[in-house]
């Protein structure tokens, strides 16, 4: 499978055209939904396959696959150094990986595996240099493949009653499959040139199921910005891959990464500007500030392919754009000795506005939404520090908890007259006790609860920011914290006001049927149980399991690229594992004080409702209240959420907005003065100026005949005269 | 290598087959009109199949090489020749030609447009298609020069009887445009007659394209190379047409009828460009490498320019019309930079823009039949009315932004790519900023074409025309569109086969600029 | 007596004169079957005409065959390939032209033997004037040509518009030949001579010389005035819109071409030692010429008079060459000669097509075209072809005669010959924006009085109209056939 | 020498002085007649340059052939023979200028080219059969021309002026 | 006597006439204006002829004064022809043609 992998993609695409093309016809409007989950069925079974069959290349390398690193050394070629080094490249990645091992022990036991990387190699051609299409399948790739390929088709399954009857039932299946395909050509890219054309695949449909709904203007408005804010940082996508092209003379993602990390810092300057201008299609693609405010637009979409695309997998696109291209960002954002670079403040900074503004979110996917900002922040940020495997373990944990989250807010949806604003939601525990209970287990984990998938990635991702590599990153670890605490805060709030109190909608929210509740339980498993995937191995020694430490650092992380930058793992930290979870229970627990118990400054509007509703305060309260709702909230609350709400409605979405407005009116005004105006006026002048001298050229036409003469015997002298004095 | 045999007639059997064609329906009374249509159609057709066993005999090992060579005299008291041949430059283009013409025929079928007179209509149509096919294989500049012109004439006539509104202006301003453009080549034409020489410094005086490409200009002073590209600049840069001499197109699209405009679009606008490849640059590569930064220029402010001037338009044809500025900019760009990536990328980026724009056309002729508007504020919710026909403008206009994995993609891309490292002797940082502007120009491709697909095919159907039965995607339309719907998917999903057909002319022309470079 | 005796009788070879006696015998011929038979004998005229024309070619082509250069009177006579092309090119002009007066001359109220017995003898002055290398005869041809031409002009007696096109016609005329006449006095002065060769080797031994330059001057101003050259144009739009038709095709095409013809011999054969004042001159005369006449033309709302102004402005181009006549002389011959014969054919099928328009229209005004296309696709489609071919279009043939002036200017190379040639490009293009003007209401319009009725071809103009055509697209498909004229034409004084 | 001269000096005043006259004068025959006396004044120069023949046709071909029909198409157009019609037009200040312009740069040029040149005194006479000799030999086929024009002249007039 | 004598007496007829054709509204005025301009040729031929000593100069003005008797006639015809259609023969009055 590993060989032949361009078969997984491939099903889905050919479902796609099966689906587009003969589903009205052959299979029937309402049926299409076998085909896309029979694809996607045999798609996950053939990634897991892909997958086992990676882990027994790492456990048990046939010969060939194994870089060995003492080659170096002694003069019999290994193929790194045939295919791309010279020996200086060498001695250096051999001895960084040396001082990695050393220096902090991490448990870079394993061998240093090469992917498997099969080419069709006429893909195209130019200037003589013949371009291949091919697959590059690591740990790295069958763990998009595993997320994609499980999710994807929970979400297939879920959606075949979410979106029943739908009136265009066919081409939703056709995009998801699709997007499928796009998303799993896009993970298993061999060069550059196919993470480019996967990159913008996926956007694509992801712009068509934004736009599902066309009939009305929001749901397009909403698909337009998506696509129009990716093609932005598509920009810094292109440019910056052809920055690496013209470094590096080739597309292919392994050579491009063998000889970095041969020599990683031959070319800094040409990879910090690769860097750079990659990071603007992260941002634009995973969410990231200041490109973020199309995520929360692309709501609009039907659930499922938010939980799909703009939670779990499209968007960790960029991200795992980062991971794929790793070295470029270790070595042009400096990020083993730096102690903060571009990315990990944008990560962080997202991370915390994300989280900043969930709070003031009254659409329950808007709040999701504002979470996976943040949340991918977190990734990012994670990556900055020099946190790999965290950051990929967190984009693992994070597809599943956060699948779940937007599924139970669908289902929530489906129960609840398919409005998404929580004050028309409350108390529908009793009603919908398993969206309930996957919902706050979902919650938990994205809140990083122990024991909880979350907990174990976050606190991952935070141990990272402790550490650093070189050095410590300080102000990304309080980033950290800070969103932790936050997150917890703001789950907490929407569970109450989705769940609890009183239903405040019309009709009867009822469950959904097992179609959808299935799908959500096997999701919350995977929220419970993802975290074992990357357990450290303290945790696993009491059990004397520490074989099965760090799976996913063994088996995903593609040292065989990484060793040469000298990345180092942080040992497992007690401390830091308490101190994260103390920082989520806290924002737990001030929330549940806030809502549950009517503790801490509540706003005026809340106030009003909650009276409305029954709640009683007591009398001193109400001053107390005041007291918090004129200083707490008034200086505390709109400084950070509503703050950071208006700006990032006003100014960031204003500009995006503004972005676009502006370039309509750039080019009516070019198109009015310049074009209409300037060039072809001036076409026009030279026209009517050619047939007004026709015109005053008639005068000499006068018809009479010695005028005619004057101008002969005239014509005649001055000719006469001029040649005269001239010759 | 001359061709022997049947090979040595392939050629101008392709190039003439049409006009026989068209000689044969002038002999047929207006009224067979049935007849008419199937004479125009198996004529085209008949030299479409010769197209189909060119590129089948085609040797693609050999695909530098001129191929089905014919030299034969013509006007020996000019020294200039019939010489018709192809290589892997001229087969795509060519074969673009050759499929654009049935299907337009078959697409006015049964409904040429007002005043009627079908027989009129597919006679142009027909001469149109051997002044195309004839300059594509040309290989003598006067006879590069005579089918450069035969496309003019009926395409005045195409615009001017069958066109729109404003079609007198139209048409006239694209006649004059383009023949002051020409005017200019034949002087640089004759230029080049007179004073290339031969490495030994003999003058030539010839007009063979063939040896004028081997000489590359050698011979000819700095300072004439430069004035005689810039005549050659003026002809084919008012045919691609590049800013800011593009002031014709727009003009001309909107008012064309639907398929004039899809042959303009799909096949003459590339007239130009393929003059840049075949003649001005190899001819002249030493003057290339000085004008190429200012074409370039050009290009980026084309490419930026046809963006904005698209946003600021309210009619949908008039759109994509300006859309083709930004786009054959894109084309000008990858020439520009004298490279193997930009060269192959224009190349291909010819036959893309051919199909995308040439499909764009064709769903805004049926747009504007069924709703006898294309004003944009008026349109709306197609894809509710006409469903297939939304999905294929989406198509369409996704493969014209440049969505890898379409058609499009692969002109754009490597153009940009190829910028970064513009060719021997240009300013590397020069064309760095072109690379950035021209990546800036994607995204406002994707602008304005979203935002003409949101305002036309999404949302409800306007008022006005809710109580009209909007039919779909007819079968006349569905034969005439496949074929660039399959190319659009097609080539772009496997770019290879046409930059392997490429790839080897491309080099040549790059070395013989290097050589001149190296030399400088 | 002494002086007496000294006459020699001339030798006089016949071969060498046969076409002129052929022509001049049919002219006589003419005049003696109207004494004779009057008014019976009009039917036979025209045929007589065109039988007399053709015959004439006969001798013209043993001449060809022959292929032997002949020279009379010390130079003064000469009958090589260039006048043997140029000659053969006025008959067929003539004969077209004949083709296009049966009808009109016969329908409408003129003298009809009269007519064509003018039109032999303007034809013989042309034959005349291709021979003629000196400048008594030049002069002597350049009247014989003129002078019954002034009077066609004026043939419609009854019409005030055809009296007063003679009049300008005539003055004008008679004002360019006396400056004309005062500039070959002083050449004649200068050289003691009259014979073209004796000229050349004179002019060429003195330096700077104020009265060569006058001289030289006024005789090229006096054939720019034939040659409808700006600023010595005015009376042509005035003449060819009162003129009778064929008469204005007469006009326009032979009596230009044998202008041409002179201005070739002059300035290739005696002046060209002084191309410090030919080049000059023809630079500033034809860049003028082909704008002004141009440009004026876009205002013309009537066809004839657009021809007019189209057909000064195709004057212009064929003076171009002559702006390089000293740097490139073989070639600058070789592009007006190759000019020469495609003008005709296109011009006068252009004007073909008009008079078989005014036979149903009865109007000159461009309007009366509207949807020509509709009711007379032929018609309309050699229109097309005529006005493509004059404005340059491949594959009509006007092409490869704008195309041999690009070449001669190139040939000669240098910054003003290329700025020329970018005055030309210019001027392609203002031409075909008022050629778009008859061509649009042609195509683009629905007929004004909806009158749709077929307009009749006779079968004269048929037969012009089908000559005409066939050889404009010949020209441009094969240009090979006009090149070779054009190529053995140069003349043997230059080498060529 | 100096007789000549003289001579010279007379005949030319009076052409001059005709000339000028002849286009001032409101009368039109009072016009046909100072070009009577230009025609004479330039015969006699003729003779004052041993050009006889030359002198003989002036005399014979102009004034007695051509100005007899310029007094018949005075007579046929019935111009007014009185002071009465305005002769000259309201342009005639370009007209002067010019003639002054035409007049100014040949007669520099002249001057600056031939200056004092003086006329060959001693050339050879030439007679009358001289000049038929030159006639019937070198200029025989313009000569013969010339006789087809003045037919083509002669028919071609008496059309147009013919009534109808 | 000098050569210019001749060749300035001619030169100032030739203007004369010049000034003549432009400025005289009658037909007839035109016409014999145009006499002096031929006129004055002939003065430069035969001045010409005696200065080289050739008889060329005299044969010349022969034909200049052949061709001018047959234009004149010419002449007079069409101004009779304009006369008669007209009534008048002010050359000023014949613009019917213009532009």
């Amino acid at each position: 499978m590993l060989e032949n992998a361009f078969i997984i993609p491939l099903i889905p695409a050919i479902s796609f055209v099966v689906i587009l093309f003969f589903g009205k016809r052959f299979i029937g409007a309402g049926r299409v939904h076998v085909v896309g989950i029979t694809a996607l069925g045999l798609v996950w079974v053939l990634s897991a396959v892909a997958a086992f069959q990676w882990t027994q290349r790492v456990e048990d390398p046939p010969p060939g696959a194994i870089v060995q690193l003492e080659a170096h050394v002694d003069e019999h070629g290994d193929q790194r150094a045939d295919e791309h080094g010279d020996d200086h490249a060498n001695d250096h990645a051999a001895l960084s990986q040396d001082h990695s091992k050393d220096g902090h022990g991490g448990g870079h036991s394993s061998p240093l595996i090469r992917p498997v990387i099969s080419t069709f190699s006429q893909w195209w051609s130019n200037g003589g240099v013949e371009f291949a299409v091919g697959t590059l399948v690591d740990g790295q790739t069958v763990l998009l493949l595993i997320v994609v390929a499980s999710i994807s088709l929970l979400v297939h399954i879920y959606s075949s009653e979410y979106v029943k009857g739908d009136r265009r039932y066919v081409h939703y299946y056709a995009f998801l499959s699709l997007f499928t395909a796009a998303m799993l050509f896009f993970v298993m890219a061999q060069n550059i040139i196919q993470l480019i054309v996967g990159w913008e695949l996926v956007g694509v449909c992801s712009f068509v199921l934004i736009g599902h709904w066309w009939e009305e203007k929001p749901n397009t408005d909403a698909a337009l910005k998506a696509f129009l804010t990716n093609r932005v940082g598509d920009i810094g996508l292109i440019v910056g891959m052809i920055v690496l092209w013209g470094t590096f003379r080739t597309f292919d993602i392994d050579a491009i990464n063998t000889l970095i990390s041969a020599d990683p810092a031959a070319h800094h300057f040409a990879l910090l500007v690769a860097a750079c201008c990659l990071m603007a299609a992260v941002a634009s693609k995973s969410g990231q500030f200041p490109l973020h405010t199309w995520l929360p637009d692309a709501m609009a979409g039907p659930t499922p392919v938010s939980a799909l695309i703009h939670a779990a997998t499209m968007v960790v696109a960029g991200v795992y754009m980062i991971a794929r291209l790793y070295p470029v960002f270790y070595e042009g954002f400096s990020i083993g000795s730096s102690s903060i670079n571009l990315m990990a403040f944008i990560g962080g900074f997202t991370a915390l506005i994300g989280a900043a503004l969930a709070f003031a979110q009254w659409d329950i996917k808007k709040v999701l939404a504002y979470s996976t900002v943040s949340q991918l922040g977190y990734m990012v940020m994670a990556l900055g520090v020099g946190a790999w495997t965290a950051a990929i373990f967190h984009l693992f944990t994070h597809a599943f908890f956060k699948a779940c989250l937007f599924l139970g807010a669908g289902s929530v949806s489906h129960a609840a007259h398919h409005t998404f604003d929580m004050r028309k939601m409350g108390g529908l525990k009793k009603d919908m006790p398993h969206t309930y209970r996957t919902f706050v287990i979902s919650a938990l984990a994205l809140a990083g609860i122990f024991p909880f998938a979350g907990f174990w990635s976050k606190d991952e991702i935070l141990l990272g920011s402790l550490v650093g590599q070189e050095n410590s990153y300080p102000l990304m670890l309080i980033f950290g914290c800070a969103v932790a605490l936050m997150t917890a805060a703001y789950m907490t709030r929407v569970i109450w006001y989705t769940f609890h109190g009183e239903f405040r909608g019309e009709g009867h929210p009822h469950e959904s049927p097992k179609v959808m509740t299935v799908p959500l339980w096997i999701l919350a498993g995977m929220a419970v149980v993802a975290g074992a995937f990357n357990l450290p191995s303290p945790v696993l020694e009491p059990f004397g399991l520490e074989g099965l430490a760090h799976r996913i650092q063994t088996y995903a992380e593609p040292s065989v690229y990484l060793s040469g930058l000298g990345l180092s793992h942080p040992d497992p930290s007690l401390a830091m594992a308490l101190v994260g979870s103390a920082l989520a229970i806290s924002g737990i627990l001030v929330t549940y004080l806030y809502y549950w118990r009517g503790m801490g400054p509540h706003g005026m509007t809340q106030r009003n409702r909650y009276a409305k509703n029954g709640y009683t305060f007591l009398e001193n309260k109400y001053y107390l209240d005041h007291l918090y709702n004129d200083v707490v909230v008034e200086t505390v609350k709109r400084p950070i959420a509503n703050w950071a709400n208006r700006f990032n409605q006003n100014v960031l979405d204003g500009a995006v907005n503004a972005a676009g407005e502006t370039a309509r009116d750039t080019g009516r005004w070019i198109y009015k003065w310049i074009d209409q105006g300037a060039i072809d006026g001036s076409v026009h002048a030279a026209a009517r100026g050619a047939d007004s001298s026709g015109e005053g050229l008639r005068a000499i036409q006068s018809g009479k005949v010695q005028n005619y003469g004057q101008l002969l015997f005239g014509s005649a002298a001055v000719l006469a005269i001029v040649f005269v004095i001239v010759v | 290598m001359e061709a022997t045999g049947f090979d040595s007639w392939v050629l101008s059997l392709t190039v003439f087959l049409p006009l026989v064609g068209a000689v044969v329906i002038m002999m047929i009374p207006k009224a067979y009109e049935a007849e008419v249509k199937l004479v125009a159609l198996g004529s085209s057709l008949l030299a479409l199949i010769i197209g189909l066993y060119i590129t089948i005999q085609f040797n693609y090992g050999a695909a530098g090489d001129l191929q089905f060579v014919v030299d034969k005299g013509w006007i020996d008291v000019i020294n200039s020749r019939y010489i018709v041949g192809l290589d892997g430059l001229s087969l795509p283009l060519l074969m673009l030609s050759l499929v654009t013409v049935p299907l337009c025929l078959i697409y006015s079928w049964n409904h040429v447009p007002e005043p009627g007179n079908t027989k009129a209509f597919f006679i142009l149509l027909l001469i149109l298609s051997t002044g195309m096919n004839g300059t594509f294989v040309a290989q003598d500049m006067i006879l590069f020069f005579v089918f450069f012109e035969i496309v003019l004439l009926p395409m005045y006539f195409l615009i001017g009887v069958w066109g729109g509104e404003d079609r007198r202006y139209a048409s006239l301003k694209f006649f004059l445009y383009t023949l002051f453009g020409s005017a200019l080549m034949i002087i640089s034409f004759l230029a080049l007659f007179f004073l290339s020489k031969d490495s030994a410094g003999e003058l030539l005086h010839t007009f063979d394209m063939r040896v004028l490409t081997d000489v590359a200009g050698v011979g000819i002073i700095k300072s004439t190379q430069v004035w005689i590209f810039a005549g050659l600049f003026m002809g084919f840069g008012i045919k691609v047409p590049m800013f800011p001499f593009h002031t014709w197109l727009p003009d001309a699209h909107t008012q064309a009828p639907t398929v004039g405009s899809v042959i303009l679009a799909a096949v003459l606008l590339k007239l130009g460009t393929y003059g840049f490849v075949r003649i001005a640059i190899p001819f002249l590569p030493d003057a290339a490498i000085s004008w190429a930064p200012w074409i370039g220029l050009l290009a980026v402010i084309g490419i930026i320019y046809g963006a904005l001037g698209c946003l600021a338009q309210s009619d949908m044809k008039r759109l994509i019309a300006f859309s083709s500025v930004a786009h054959m900019g894109f084309v000008m760009l990858g020439i520009a930079t004298l490279t193997d990536f930009g060269i192959n990328a224009a190349i291909f980026g010819m036959v893309a823009h051919g199909m995308i724009t040439g499909m764009l056309f064709f769903i805004a002729g049926s747009v504007k039949e069924r709703y006898h508007t294309l004003e944009i504020s008026r349109l709306g919710g197609l894809l509710k009315s006409a469903p297939r026909m939304g999905w294929i403008l989406g198509f369409a206009s996704m493969a014209s932004l440049g969505l890898p994995g379409l058609a499009g993609f692969w002109g754009e891309f490597p153009a940009i790519l190829s910028a970064y490292n513009p060719g021997a002797g240009m300013p590397e940082e020069t064309f760095r900023t072109y690379m950035v502007i021209a990546a800036i120009g994607t995204v406002l491709a994707a602008g304005y074409l979203l935002w003409l697909y949101q305002r036309t095919a999404f949302g409800e159907p306007p008022e006005e025309f809710a109580g009209h039965e909007i039919a779909d995607v007819n079968r006349f339309e569905w034969i005439a569109w496949t074929p660039f719907l399959v190319g659009i998917a097609l080539f772009g999903v496997w770019p290879n086969l046409i930059f392997n057909v490429t790839d080897d002319v491309v080099a040549g022309i790059t070395a013989s600029v290097e050589a001149i470079a190296a030399g400088n | 007596m002494d002086v007496l005796l000294a006459f020699t009788r001339p030798s006089l070879d016949w071969h060498a004169l046969a076409p002129e006696l052929t022509l001049l015998a049919f002219g006589t011929l003419i005049t003696i079957v109207d004494i004779i038979w009057d008014d019976r004998s009009k039917q036979t005229m025209p045929t007589l005409a065109g039988i007399g024309l053709l015959a004439t070619l006969v001798p013209i082509l043993t001449l060809a065959v022959d292929g032997t250069e002949r020279s009379m009177f010390g130079g003064a006579y000469v009958v090589d390939d260039f006048s043997l092309v140029l000659k053969a090119l006025f008959l067929i002009s003539g004969y077209i032209v004949v083709l296009m007066s049966v009808d009109y001359i016969r329908e409408g109220d003129y003298y009809e033997n009269e007519y064509y017995t003018l039109m032999l003898t303007s034809l013989l002055g042309m034959v005349m004037m291709s021979s003629s290398r000196d400048l008594v005869s030049v002069f002597v041809a350049l009247e014989l040509l003129s002078i019954p031409a002034y009077m066609l002009a004026a043939w419609r007696k009854g019409g005030p518009r055809s009296n007063e096109a003679g009049l300008k016609y005539y003055l004008m005329g008679v004002f360019a030949s006396a400056v004309m006449l005062y500039g070959m006095s002083l050449v004649y002065g200068l050289a003691g001579s009259t014979t073209f060769d004796v000229i050349a080797q004179e002019l060429g031994s003195g330096s700077s010389n104020p009265v060569a330059v006058l001289g030289i001057l006024f005789v090229l101003i006096g054939f720019a005035f034939k040659v409808s050259a700006v600023p010595f144009h005015t009376w042509a739009p005035d003449t060819y819109e009162g003129a009778p038709t064929p008469v204005t095709a007469f006009l326009a095409v032979a009596s230009k071409t044998a202008g041409m013809v002179a201005l070739i011999q002059l300035v290739f054969v005696a002046f060209l030692v002084r191309d410090d004042v030919i080049q000059p001159f023809f630079w500033l005369i034809s860049a003028l010429t082909m704008t002004v006449g141009n440009l004026i033309a876009l205002r013309q709302t009537n066809i004839v008079r657009l021809l007019a102004y189209s057909g000064i402005a195709q004057g212009g181009f064929m003076l171009v060459p002559f702006a390089v006549a000293a740097d490139a002389p073989a070639r600058a011959i070789e592009a007006v000669v190759i000019y020469l014969a495609i003008y005709a054919f296109m011009n006068l099928g252009a004007f073909t097509v008009v008079l078989a328009v005014a036979r149903k229209t009865r109007s000159g005004e461009i309007d009366s075209y509207s949807g020509l296309f509709q009711y007379a696709p032929g018609l309309a489609v050699a229109m097309t072809v005529f006005l493509a071919a004059l404005a340059g279009i491949p594959p009509a043939g006007g092409w490869f005669a704008k195309f041999g002036l690009f070449r001669a200017l190139l040939d000669a190379g240098g910054g003003w010959a290329a700025a020329l040639g970018v005055i030309v490009a210019i001027n392609t293009v203002i031409a075909f924006a008022y050629y778009a003007r008859v061509l649009m209401p042609m195509w683009f319009q629905p007929v004004t009085d909806g009158d749709e009725r077929p307009i009749v071809v006779t079968g004269a103009l048929g037969a012009a109209l089908t000559v005409t055509l066939l050889a404009t697209m010949a020209f441009g498909v094969l240009p090979g056939l006009v090149g070779h004229f054009g190529e053995v034409s140069v003349l043997s004084a230059l080498g060529g | 020498m100096v007789a000549q001269n003289i001579f010279f000096g007379i005949i030319a005043a009076v052409v001059v002085v005709s000339a000028l006259r002849m286009v001032t004068t409101r009368n039109i025959v009072h016009a046909a007649l100072y070009l009577v006396a230009v025609l004479a004044g330039l015969g006699a120069l003729y003779i004052l340059l041993t050009a006889e023949f030359i002198a003989t046709t002036q005399v014979l071909v102009y004034i007695g052939a051509v100005m007899v029909l310029f007094l018949f198409g005075i007579m046929l157009t019935k111009a007014p023979l009185g002071n009465v019609m305005k002769m000259t037009g309201p342009q005639w200040p370009i007209a002067a200028a010019v003639s002054v312009l035409l007049a100014g740069v040949t007669v520099y040029s002249l001057i600056d080219h031939f200056g004092s040149d003086r006329l060959a005194n001693d050339g050879p006479v030439f007679r009358t059969a001289h000049v038929s000799d030159e006639v019937f030999s070198t200029y025989i086929v313009p000569f013969e021309a010339v006789s087809v024009l003045l037919l083509a002249a002669l028919i071609g007039a008496i059309v147009l002026a013919r009534k109808d | 006597m000098l050569l210019n004598q001749f060749l300035i007496l001619g030169a100032f007829l030739f203007a004369v006439g010049v000034y003549g054709v432009l400025a005289r509204r009658n037909g007839v005025m035109v016409l014999m204006s145009i006499e002096l301009m031929l006129n004055a040729v002939n003065i430069n031929l035969v001045v010409f002829g005696v200065q080289h000593g050739v008889v060329s100069g005299q044969v010349f003005a022969l034909f200049v004064i052949a061709v001018a008797a047959a234009e004149v006639g010419v002449g007079l015809a069409i101004v009779l022809l304009l006369y008669r259609n007209r009534t008048s023969i002010d050359v000023e009055d014949f613009d019917l043609m213009r532009g």
